[in-house]
């Protein structure tokens, strides 16, 4: 394995500073940073092959194309997709689950049945199924969370029944941290007869994933957070499910043939690609997946949990310091906490001050706020290349929030 | 420290002014920030157009708290008409601090449920 | 002004061989080629500030933030748009007549109203309408064409009545050069009560647009098609239009609260942002309409004009070949062209093999070729960039053609 | 000149073997690539199990003519068995040239029609 300083080489703007300090980025939930093998991919891309995809004779065109579908393979290869027909690239994992719910939800969904959801779902897997159980009629419900934090298993064989046309959850919680027995909820799911979709913006990056072992009928996720660019995301779905649903958005390359009568519909991954793709992106994507595949998922899942190992337990001795979600073994890259009754937002900038970039809010993960009944909470995230000795840079900088605001 | 926490902020944050509730206050506005969970509630007796006394409540990140401290401060004696006439200016010259795009809303939440209840308008922009 | 040399030495791209000779970029109305400027503003940003946006209090999300919002304004004004808050970001012009389709047609069609469109659109412009249509129970109508390939205006006042809530049409046709009276037709829908939508994925990489002058409803675009990256699109509306639509897609960021009960949605542009945004892409789009307006849209313009004139006249003279669409004077810098029965793609082929790379095929646009009667057609393009000295190579490597195809 | 378009693909473009149609045919199928325009139809006599008869019709680019040609030529005497066992390579080896993704369509266009038609399956993938 190389080590940790010839990996953070890699990623040119760990080497920023920040008010005077070095910069310690912990926001990774939010977006990772990018190693240069994927600026250096997307640069080429677009100095020496770019070109409008599918379809174009001429060389360039021939050449973007086999990178971006090459791009499609890769990606595919990474989560252990049957094919890359599977794989459909959105802009984020946000575009991925409405492409669901606007596609499957709006043909499938009726008046009686319910969609199951979690408490601790990112508004990305809630606002979407809110629009579409009301435009459908169907019934939207929820997983609730436990004192630790988790969810509430025990109540699934009642939330879960015969009217439940699709479970839809997180692998691993932005804001919890929590890793949620993914396989087996699937299996849960389709015991009743329902779909899974998970979620794995935050699983995808962090762990190992395969989708032929979960069994999942929808996976999202989003580049950005995986070392890739903005601007790319992506739906794996079960091929036949994928056959059968209709176009969601309309346009160049996910048809066939138009007539002024009506048209019909390009084949799979196409029939879901309106329009010219995020081409530069996906290969950049690509290049991310290469990278991570490289240094291992084994081996980045085992780092960062050694990371947050070593962070709850130096948080925890910080004064009036609380952190949300599970202990330890059930916990990815991702503490939030709050401290005392100081507000979050004036932690993050206290630790700004330092270099030390955490994150401060809601996280998109209101239902789980609410539920601790806090308005917001601050959260430090973490990737492989973060070190102990940034751990330390931001409890020190902990210590000076309880200086400067402390009463 | 961060230019952000000057002295005088973390004293209003401290000791905050005119923190409560006054009783039958002719103007009462709620106002709060989603994104971070800042509360206000802002309350003033008006005797001839003129703040006769105001109190605000609530809680949030030590910017806004200091924000209506200073503000509920500065509008005593201050006629409706004039404040009518305040824009964000006049708070970032109270507060005395440079302030990004993300901690503008929280300094301007006490003045937005001002604005909102001088002016009786719901959700007004600052 | 510059000299087209210098210019030319901005793009990269443009100094690649292919196959031995220097490369001929004439396939400029599928994707434009990328300056330096562009790709050191995406570079930069992932170098130096990247960070998700909005709500981050640390320093790289602020700086995100601001790089983000900014490019928003730019925008904004190279299109004059009264207010920034009416620039909505969507992956490409495609998706932008999605959202539209979806969230104002949704929920304004009924049985009995009409949508009108073209028989000149993209697909883009076509198949989302059917979708739409379809959904709702109203109807779709077409303006048809005239042999000059222009649209049958003397048939607006029998199509365009008070049945018709929308009239959609390109201002820039991407096969036929056509350039339609965009202001004219806006008044025209005006003056039956129906709204205008500008597809102007042709125009606002090519023309002088003011959004303001033309007094469209909604305006939509691709950055990739005028210098900025993949994956960037935008959608302009009327803002007590777009205050009123409901939300497109759901999730984080496009949401002011998220409770388990519903949700509250955020204020314009962001209602209609869900997800991370493609951030780097929008401020490399930026960096694209700032260098655009420095060469000048006028200036483009009449540049343009001036190598497509020179084009038309040079391959007119070629034997067999036929242009599609209307005279100089109604034409941007577009020609599609068909070359007796040799098929466009074998035109495109040996094109290739001396480094001129044009498009066959049906451009997204089969309704124009059915009215023509034939499949596809070969298409050479401009941008700026390009030289007379290119014009040549076209036309020679066309006479190529001929000795190898010819019968 | 390009390699797409050696002599033998020109040859056969210019010049088509079996290109018209057959006396009541006992196989008949009709396919096109929307994308180019390509159009096929391949018509087959057969007697025992084995082609005895080809003829094609159609309109398309140099590559997919040439194919179809070609094709014809070569299937005759050959069995359905043995015509089910055809894949992308045997074509590939007749025309003898390397094809990229969007012009391997073409080239394929034939086969797509004579797999299906030998299958009597409408739209198999070649
Ligand atoms: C006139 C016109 N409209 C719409 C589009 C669609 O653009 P995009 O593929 O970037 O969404 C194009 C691109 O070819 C076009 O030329
Ligand atoms: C668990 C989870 N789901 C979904 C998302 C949405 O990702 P994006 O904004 O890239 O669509 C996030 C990002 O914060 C997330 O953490």
């Amino acid at each position: 394995m190389r080590s940790i300083e010839a990996i953070r080489a890699d990623f040119p703007i760990l080497q920023r500073e920040i008010n005077g300090a070095p910069l310690v980025y912990l926001d990774n939930a939010a977006t990772s940073q990018k190693p240069l093998a994927v600026l250096r991919a997307m640069d080429d891309y677009y100095r020496l092959h770019n070109a409008n995809v599918h379809r174009g004779v001429h060389t360039l065109s021939e050449e973007a194309t086999a990178l971006y579908e090459g791009a499609r393979g890769r990606i595919a290869r990474f989560i252990n997709a049957p094919s890359s027909k599977q794989i459909i690239f959105t802009r984020n994992a946000t575009e991925a689950v409405n492409l669901v719910a606007y596609s499957w939800g709006m043909a499938t969904l009726k008046p009686g049945d319910e969609v199951l959801i979690t408490q601790m779902e990112h508004h990305a897997n809630v606002v979407p199924w809110q629009l579409i159980t009301q435009r459908t009629g169907a019934t939207l419900r929820y997983v609730p969370l436990d004192a630790q934090g988790t969810l509430r298993l025990d109540l699934l064989d009642t939330l879960l029944t015969e009217r439940t046309k699709l479970f839809a959850f997180v692998a691993m919680s932005n804001v919890l941290g929590a890793i949620n027995p993914t396989a087996e909820l699937v299996a849960r799911a389709h015991s009743v007869g329902a779909l899974a979709l998970v979620d794995g913006a935050q699983s995808v990056p962090h762990l190992p994933v395969d989708v032929q072992q979960l069994n999942c009928d929808f996976l999202v996720f989003s580049g950005h957070k995986m070392c890739g660019p903005t601007g790319s995301g992506v739906l794996y779905g079960r091929r036949d499910l994928l056959e059968a649903m209709p176009p969601f958005m309309g346009g160049g390359d996910m048809i066939r043939e138009v007539r002024l009568e009506g048209s019909r519909w390009n084949t799979l991954p196409w029939k879901f690609e309106a329009g010219t793709p995020a081409i530069a992106e996906i290969i950049g994507l690509g290049a991310a997946v290469d990278y991570l595949a490289d240094l291992g998922m084994d081996w980045v899942a085992q780092r960062e949990h050694e990371l947050v190992r070593a962070a709850t337990e130096r948080l925890s001795r910080v004064e009036g310091l609380r952190i949300l979600g599970p202990g330890i073994e059930q916990r990815g890259g991702v503490v939030a906490f709050t401290l005392g009754e100081i507000h979050p937002h004036d932690i993050a900038a206290i630790l700004d001050a330092d270099g030390v970039a955490i994150r401060a809010g809601h996280h998109c993960a209101q239902p789980i706020h609410d539920f601790y009944g806090i308005p917001a909470s601050a959260r430090a995230s973490f990737a492989f290349y973060n070190t102990f000795e940034e751990i330390d840079r931001l409890v020190l900088a902990l210590d000076k929030v309880h200086a400067v605001l402390g009463m | 420290m961060d230019a952000l926490y000057r002295e005088a902020i973390l004293d209003h944050y401290k000791y905050p002014r005119h923190k409560g509730h006054l009783d039958s206050p002719d103007i009462t506005h709620f106002d709060h920030n989603p994104f971070c969970g800042d509360e206000i509630t802002l309350e003033l007796k008006i005797e001839d157009g003129v703040v006769t006394q105001a109190a605000f409540d609530g809680r949030g990140c030590a910017i806004s708290q200091a924000s209506a401290s200073m503000m509920t401060e500065e509008i005593i004696g201050k006629s409706l008409e004039e404040l009518k006439g305040w824009s964000k200016e006049d708070i970032l010259e109270l507060l005395g601090i440079e302030i990004g795009p993300v901690r503008l809303k929280c300094a301007l939440l006490p003045l937005k449920a001002l604005k909102a209840g001088v002016w009786g308008i719901e959700d007004a922009d600052a």
